[in-house]
């Protein structure tokens, strides 16, 4: 064996360590860019407290997301619910009411948010089967929304378009709801609670 | 074996009886069912084996020459087959990516596009062509998509599709029950096809339920199903006096009657 | 595919089914490690790769 | 340590292996996956509350409910249109013109959305507002009555008693001009006959309460009055497996109906009034008829006008010489007859032909004589008169007050009875005579396509040197038109409907605008309103409506609240009005000798011309068999022979009648015998005649008229009569904006020849001599 | 340009020249099936002539056709490797070559095949284990891995890669436990091969396709391996012949060629002894059941019982019964015709089992369509054959393929 033989052998050995490093430099950069680059930040059209309202209302959640009398839910309250209580001037003296009742009460023009809990078309989501029927809390699913000051940065993906809350915001797609709400979340639910997992229940 | 007997446990078995002695043939249900599962149209609709119409309403004639020629209609839908044990309808138990399933609970075989990777082998599987594959992107030209039902999801290209007994009225109508504490009861939940249906031909409901009309027409010695020989145990029924038309809703050798021979 | 899946089921069809697949992936993968490390050892020490002469 | 090459491959490695241990690689796989599950160009239909609107559609006469959406980002759109389950006459249920109606609603390409002036350098459309649109039609229509033209402005209409229809004749008359015309139907047809025989204009058929029921020549399953309550009645036969009615057909083709029929009679084409006239002839030979009403009928019995009807069926129509005129057998004839004089509630119907031809008038008299034998005036299950709804007319009466004849010779002894209709309008436009037409006011139809032997109109139309569409859509019509004013369909303008064909109540359907689907299409009623307070004086005068709405509340007046008629959308009579026919005949009683056609000609020529006056309106029967219910072999069978054929049309609730422009879903769902890959027609032939002729399945051919033309492929068809060819209707539009229905097949109207029927006069052209040869 | 010191050891090749003008060839047919690709990932598969009715179409002919063919990787190196039967290591690198393109080609071939390619792995992820066709997905892309791992020393095998100590020491452990690997293939192998078959034999409303069976597995799912494992010997000897006529060098020995043939014979004559007996169940009893006769579903037009006659007969008997006699694999070109009818079987059962199901229609008042491929369809089919021939083209140029090469050439 000459000398020049055996030192490639054993230096083989040693740059094995290269292959540590691009492996972890490059999971690194997997981990920190896969969000980073695949979800853009939407501004919604201005701000706005849950709690401020939650505090006005008597009947919380329901007060302004309320059900329609075939069964189906209203979700986003329109304007014109709005209009129930704002008047054409402001009550308070935020800025963000004078945006809302300027631009949008006055105009009757609705509010264009981004919701962070909106599904795909394919899926059928029943309020009525969870909020009534089983008697969920809002909470249960939608955290405390209800009980924020102000909306967060809303982050959508760039391929789907879907909110970041679907995927969740653990990159490895871990967590339950509020902070992921994909399929499995629902139908580890439903196991759990031994309600029939047939696509056509959330599918359509 | 009783109706009920048929199929497998489960709460609902939601059927249909079709009267061909009925049906005009006009298409009302076709275009009903259309319209109401956002079914689109594509600019050469002449090519019909690329055509999506989840409600077909076949003509059939007896083949006799003029004047004793007689036409009839098959009006088919997905005919929901329940197969064996339980749930081996020809399609669901083919699907590698479980785009389909049968519910144990309604007995309706549901199809999630999104789901479908397009690999068409439950498309071959069916006897009855009633799953239909995307070919095309469903034209909408500007304006026709307003009419579409947020109810359903349109569908993208490359997938299949096919009839879901409009389970989302079915939805509609559990959700109206949640809110107001009842039940789903027999009117409550009615497909396109039936309602749109002008001579009644269709009727819709609870196979199960013996106080369902569906129920009692289907016990009649007059119903029969399609390709029933084959044991895809369907619940979409149909009747005809007519021993042509009966002929021809199954096969069968030279020396066979209709109804006097059981599913292999 | 795996128990985190929807689709997974706690039943025969999927034991057997995903077991002999998961059975599969771990011979490729264990014989390729095998491989691997028999590769290692030998790079560290320092044998000719070619004394095995020609298969 | 070197940075070699081999160094770098190291550490490449271990980047990409790194790379995949992150989630990049599974969550741009699970994203790609959803991408393709949201594509952009797939829409994604917002959600909303729902709400239920009540309408009556007037192409077909079915009460509907459509569907609202009010979604919160795009408000209120139409998502559905089902059938009304209240509606007392269609009761839930819709046809194909229904169920997709909103496509020609909300169609951008194939909708007019403002008004549209053409611009005589580029030959192209450009829009304008509805100030420039309607001064320049107005300013037209003043300048050519200022210059004493005004009776050279023609208007064709679709329905005459309509809102529209009463509005677009008011117009016309108080500014001057004798020329408007209107779609012509079997309703025309049928009025005439009662007219004739029992005095009585408003006729129908109580389908629901018979259990026997024969129908002549016309497609009771594909087209006859609302399709809807026709099916309805129907069902009822069918009711829960049971059979509780029979349904006796007579047509030379295997239709839906005839197969659905518990009888088929196949005759030879245009022999149905000859069948009908057989039975009658064995109800008598049986005395199986009515004694008091029928025997008791002027005419029944010979008398001073001649032979009576009894000697003339006896003479004529034996049921030997019925086998031989239409080739239904003998024994055939007589159990039916048999069968009809049994059951207590039986009917005869006659009505519209296959190509939506208004029926010939002798084979309805024929037809009313069967009823009239079988005794079932007035009864349940039986021909019954509807009694009027009290709709208010407009304001006074205006008719022409000019002294110019009208282009189409209505009311000259040429044609003494009947109504108006687009062909002869054009044809006396064309031959000038006495004068042409300097402006053409289309309003709310189609007839350069749809009206029976629309080449003509289309040339007509071509020929005038101003046109003014008001339309929907961008049609055949409006794509020859200097202005096309945008009016509304059904769904989004005030309008009304009246008793479909045939029916056994008095039925009022009212629409008004469920959604505003585009900023400028109004009423058409409005248009029409607009141009007349533009216009002033006589006419602004005779039309004091502000507009659609206050017209049809005038109108209605007598129903009730126009808000509240116009949620429910309908006034139905309970039940029909059973009892004895009116008989406002001359001689009070039933007529087999019809005294009324006797007085008319006889007004005209004296007695002594009116066998010329007869011959002239094409009746070949001698003596007092000329106005009496009487078999006459269609002038078209006689030119037909001699290798040629005879065409006739197929309808289908899958293609529309009349003026509706096709649906897009209607065009899916025509099978492959109707309209053939590459969308090209298919027409129907019996295999022997299509052997005899060489052709064979799918063989190009072409089907020629003295009419026109078109190709087509042959389907061989065992239910096809011999010696016929056999069309669908509805299909070949050649100047439409609509890319689904844009030449798909040709059209049947530009090939059927139109012909006067004997006595009535009006167009028809159920039977067309055609020569088919391979293209 | 001289690429001789990336030759095997102690072998000739052609000049770079011709090698490049072939190479262009092959390219200008990949090129075809690209843009034929191109077109149906982006515009669907509406550029096929595929319709409801023929839901599969020439390139599922072509898929179960080529893995059947390229059964001999599976079934040679069960004989190498676990039977030893040591001759065969003379023709075991040539079959897993042949074995990687024809499943790797597949593969490539179904992502195409299927609407929503980016969902395609919704098959492995959201499996159905009832299904047959997720048993073919499964094992086909695992027995690729497999593939790929018998591929991988043969590649660092080569001249210049072999002189990298890490490479070539791996390639020496590999091929120390490639019975391992080839154990697993087979498992795999036998399974996937099973289930193509399965796969239309479980169609219970397709009178045509159907077949009874033993629990869960029709009798298609073993006729389907044994036709496999029959034909693919004889494919990949005959693709050694066709390497020897085109190169113009003995590769192997005819002894090695005649045991593959042997091999074939003995499995091909058992398959046919079960075939035979299955068809006449399935015409005899369980036809009649569902109202069906053998006569209807051959009605004739371009389905006839020809079809049968040639599929058994030609296809089937007459290689087998040629292959049985030790005179005929004797001779080079004798046994070559019968290996070629005996691949031409096992197309044509695949072509029969796919396409006929689909167009004999089922129900009484269904009408009869036919269907021709368009060119796209042919464009992606051709692409595979043209990928093959580069992907062996270039083994055979630069690695050491056949063993016995250097030893038959000399002098």
């Amino acid at each position: 064996m000459t000398t020049h033989e055996q030192g490639q052998a054993k230096r083989s050995g040693a740059d094995w360590l290269l292959f540590v490093v691009g492996f972890v430099l490059f999971s690194a950069l997997g981990f920190w860019g896969t969000p980073a680059l695949l979800y853009a930040e939407k501004p919604q059209p201005f701000q706005f407290s849950h709690k401020v309202h939650m505090e006005q209302v008597s009947e919380g959640c329901k007060s302004c997301h309320s059900f329609r009398e075939d069964g189906s839910f209203t979700g986003i309250p329109s304007t014109d619910k709005c209009k129930e209580c704002h008047s054409d001037s402001p009550q308070g003296n935020t800025p963000q009411e004078k945006t809302f009742v300027e631009e949008y009460l006055n105009k009757g023009k609705p509010v264009d948010w981004q919701v962070y809990s909106k599904q795909p078309a394919c899926v059928f989501f029943s309020h009525a089967a969870h909020a009534e029927n089983a008697g969920l809390e809002c909470k249960k699913c939608h955290g405390d929304h209800g009980d924020s000051e102000k909306l967060r940065t809303y982050q959508q993906n760039r391929l789907t378009g879907y909110s970041r809350d679907i995927w969740g915001w653990s990159i490895l797609g871990m967590g339950d709801p509020p902070k992921r709400m994909k399929m499995d979340n629902c139908a580890d639910c439903h196991r759990a609670n031994g309600v029939r997992d047939a696509c056509f229940v959330c599918h359509k | 074996m009783s109706l009920a007997n048929r199929y497998s446990a489960g709460e609902h078995r939601f059927g249909m009886v079709i009267d061909i002695d009925k049906c005009t043939g006009c298409g009302g249900c076709t275009v009903a069912c259309m319209s109401e599962n956002n079914v689109g149209v594509l600019y050469d609709e002449t090519d019909k084996i690329r055509s999506i119409t989840w409600m077909r309403v076949y003509q059939v004639d007896n083949g006799k020459p003029f004047p004793e020629t007689q036409v009839a209609f098959f009006p088919r839908p997905c005919l929901h087959c329940e197969g064996s044990h339980g749930h081996h309808t020809p399609c669901v138990s083919v699907c590698p990516a479980t785009a389909t399933d049968y519910d144990p609970q309604t007995g309706i075989v549901s199809q999630i596009p999104t789901r479908c990777i397009g690999c068409r082998y439950c498309v071959g599987a069916c006897p009855y062509h009633a799953r239909y594959f995307n070919w095309f992107d469903t034209p909408w030209p500007a304006g026709l998509e307003r009419p579409l039902n947020p109810a359903v999801a349109p569908r993208m290209r490359g997938v299949v599709e096919k009839c879901t007994f409009c389970y989302h009225r079915y939805q509609r109508a559990k959700n109206k029950a949640f809110l107001g504490g009842g039940k789903v009861e027999e009117m409550d939940y009615q497909t396109a096809c039936t309602e749109a249906c002008p001579s009644g031909a269709i009727t819709f409901g609870d196979l199960k339920n013996p106080n369902h009309k569906v129920a009692q027409l289907a016990q009649s010695p007059e119903c029969f199903r399609l390709l029933e020989r084959l044991g895809t145990n369907n619940k979409v029924y149909y009747r005809t006096t007519r021993e042509w038309v009966r002929r021809l809703a199954d096969n069968y050798l030279k020396d066979e009657k209709p109804g006097q021979v059981a599913a292999s | 595919m795996l128990p985190i899946v929807f689709e997974w089921h706690w039943d025969v069809g999927h034991f057997v089914f995903m077991g002999l697949f998961y059975l599969a992936l771990g011979i490729i993968g264990g014989g390729l490690a095998l491989a691997f490390k028999a590769t290692m050892q030998d790079l560290c020490s320092g044998k000719d790769p070619h004394e095995h002469g020609h298969h | 340590m070197n940075w070699d090459r081999r160094a770098f491959v190291k550490f490449a490695v271990g980047a990409v292996v790194g790379l995949h241990a992150s989630p990049l690689v599974p969550k741009l796989m699970d994203d790609s996956a959803i991408w393709t599950q949201n594509w952009n160009w797939v829409p994604n239909p917002e959600d909303g509350a729902l709400a239920f609107a009540n309408t009556v559609n007037p192409a077909t006469g079915t009460g509907v409910k459509v569907c609202v959406i009010a979604g919160r980002l795009k408000g209120e759109r139409l998502i559905r249109v089902e059938g009304n389950p209240e509606h007392p006459t269609s009761k839930g249920g819709v046809v194909p013109a229904d169920a997709s109606a909103l496509q020609n609603l909300y169609y951008d390409d194939f909708r007019v959305k403002t008004p549209l002036i053409l611009d005589q350098r580029t030959g192209m459309h450009v829009e304008a507002s509805w100030e420039q649109a309607l001064d320049l039609v107005a300013g037209k229509l003043a300048e050519l009555h200022k210059a004493g033209q005004a009776h050279t402005v023609a208007a064709l209409g679709t329905e005459a008693k309509t809102l529209d229809g009463e509005l677009l004749s008011r117009f016309m008359a108080a500014y001057g001009s004798p020329n408007t015309s209107f779609n012509v139907s079997a309703a025309d047809t049928l009025a005439m006959a009662g007219w004739a025989m029992t005095g009585d204009e408003n006729l129908g058929f109580d389908l629901l309460g018979a259990n026997y029921v024969i129908s002549f020549g016309t497609p009771l399953l594909e087209g006859f009055g609302s399709p809807v309550a026709v099916r309805k009645a129907f069902a009822a036969w069918r009711k829960d497996f049971k059979r509780t009615g029979t349904l006796v057909q007579v047509e030379p083709r295997a239709s839906v109906t005839a197969s659905q029929a518990d009888q088929w009679l196949a005759c030879k084409p245009g022999t149905e009034g000859a069948v009908a006239l057989g039975l009658c002839q064995v109800l008598i030979q049986e005395g199986l008829y009515d004694r008091s009403i029928a025997g008791a009928a002027l005419g029944f019995e010979d008398g001073d006008k001649g032979m009576g009807f009894k000697t003339l069926l006896a003479k004529n129509y034996s049921p030997g010489q019925v086998a031989q005129i239409s080739g239904v057998p003998v024994e055939t004839l007589i159990t039916v007859a048999k069968a009809f004089a049994k059951e207590p509630k039986a009917v005869a119907v006659c009505g519209p032909g296959n190509g939506g031809e208004p029926g010939r008038l002798l084979d309805f008299m024929a037809v009313l004589a069967l009823n009239a034998l079988k005794g079932n005036l007035g009864k349940p299950g039986g021909l019954v008169a509807r009694q009027p709804l009290g709709l208010k007319p407009l304001g006074e009466a205006t008719a022409y007050r000019g002294d110019k004849p009208r282009l189409d010779g209505l009311g000259t002894a040429k044609r003494p009875l009947g109504a108006s209709d687009h062909l002869s309008l054009a044809k006396g436009a064309l031959a000038g005579a006495p004068y042409k037409v300097n402006l053409a006011l289309v309003a709310g139809g189609n007839p350069a396509y749809a009206s029976p032997q629309a080449g003509v109109v289309r040339d007509f139309l071509k020929s005038v040197p101003f046109v003014v569409a008001i339309t929907p859509y961008l049609d055949e019509s409006s794509s020859m038109a200097q202005v096309v004013l945008p009016c509304g369909t059904f769904l989004e303008s005030w309008g009304d409907s009246l008793t479909p064909y045939g029916g056994a109540v008095s039925e009022y359907g009212l629409h008004k605008p469920l959604i505003k689907a585009y900023d400028m299409v109004k009423s058409q009623g409005d248009v029409i309103l607009a141009l007349a307070a533009k216009l002033g004086g006589a006419v602004a005068q005779a039309l004091p409506f502000a507009g659609a709405e206050a017209a049809l509340k005038a109108r209605t007046a007598g129903l009730g609240e126009l808000a509240k008629l116009a949620k429910k959308s309908y006034v139905v009579q309970e039940k029909p009005a059973y009892g004895n026919l009116s008989f406002k005949t001359p001689s009070g009683k039933l007529e087999f000798f019809s005294m009324n056609l006797h007085n008319l000609a006889v007004k005209l020529t004296g007695e002594g011309g009116m066998g010329k006056v007869l011959k002239a309106m094409g009746v070949t029967a001698e003596g007092s068999a000329a106005l009496m219910p009487h078999y006459e072999p269609p002038a078209a069978l006689a030119r037909a022979g001699h290798g040629r054929l005879v065409l006739a049309a197929v309808s289908s609730l899958r293609t529309p009648r009349g003026d509706q422009p096709i649906t897009p879903y209607m065009i899916k769902v025509l099978d492959g015998d109707t309209l053939a890959n590459n969308d090209q027609l298919v027409v129907e032939m019996n295999p022997q005649t299509a052997h005899d002729l060489h052709l064979y399945e799918g063989d190009l051919v072409k089907v020629t008229s003295t009419a026109g033309s078109t190709e087509a492929r042959v389907h061989l068809f065992a239910g096809a009569a011999p010696g016929m060819v056999f069309m669908p209707v509805g299909l070949g539009h050649y100047a439409s904006q609509n890319a689904y229905t844009y030449r798909r097949g040709g059209n049947y109207n530009q090939v059927a020849e139109a012909t006067a029927d004997p006595l009535s006069g009006l167009p028809t052209w159920g039977l067309t001599p055609v020569a088919v040869s391979k293209a | 340009m001289d690429d001789s010191k990336f030759w095997p050891q102690g072998v000739t090749r052609c000049k770079p020249g011709a090698f490049i003008a072939w190479m262009v060839v092959c390219l200008g047919l990949l090129g075809w099936a690209g843009l034929s690709a191109f077109l149906c990932i982006f515009k669907g598969l509406n550029q096929t002539n595929m319709n409801d009715y023929f839901a599969f179409g020439v390139w599922i002919v072509v898929d179960l056709a080529i893995i059947a063919l390229g059964a001999g990787a599976f079934f040679t190196g069960f004989m190498t490797y676990v039977l030893r039967r040591d001759e065969l290591k003379n023709i075991i690198n040539a079959a897993v070559i042949i074995g990687f393109i024809c499943y790797s080609g597949a593969i490539l071939m179904l992502g195409i095949d299927i609407g929503q390619p980016a969902r395609g792995w919704f098959g492995f992820w959201h499996a159905n284990v009832h299904s047959m066709l997720t048993e073919v997905m499964f094992c086909i892309t695992t027995y690729l891995i497999v593939l790929i791992v018998e591929f991988i020393p043969l590649i660092l095998e080569n001249r210049q890669i072999n002189k990298v100590p890490d490479l070539a020491f791996f390639a020496h452990h590999l091929h120390r436990i490639m019975i391992v690997f080839a154990a697993t293939g087979t498992f795999l192998s036998f399974f996937h091969q099973g289930s193509l078959g399965g796969m239309f034999g479980v169609l219970y409303a397709r009178p045509f396709a159907y077949r009874a069976g033993i629990v869960i597995w029709p009798w298609t799912f073993f006729l389907f391996i044994l036709s496999a494992i029959a034909s693919g010997p004889s494919f990949t000897t005959l693709i050694v012949m066709l390497t020897e006529k085109v190169s113009g060098r003995k590769l192997t020995t005819h002894k090695v060629k005649m045991l593959m043939g042997k091999i074939s014979a003995y499995l091909l004559s058992f398959y046919l002894v079960l075939k035979i007996a299955d068809t006449l169940y399935w015409a005899n009893v369980t036809l009649p059941k569902m109202g069906v006769t053998f006569g209807d579903l051959y009605a004739g037009g371009p389905y006839g019982t020809y079809l049968v006659w040639l599929e058994l007969g030609l296809f089937g008997v007459v290689p087998a019964l040629l292959l049985l006699q030790r005179r005929v694999r004797e001779s080079y070109g004798l046994m070559a015709l019968a290996m070629v009818l005996n691949c031409c079987g096992a197309v044509m059962n695949r072509f029969v089992f796919t396409i006929q199901p689909l167009a004999i229609p089922v129900l009484p008042f269904e009408k009869f369509v036919g269907y021709l491929p368009s060119w796209q369809e042919w464009g992606i089919s051709a692409g595979v054959i043209a990928y093959g021939l580069i992907v062996f083209s270039l083994a055979y140029r630069y690695l050491p393929v056949f063993p016995q090469e250097v030893e038959l050439n000399k002098g």
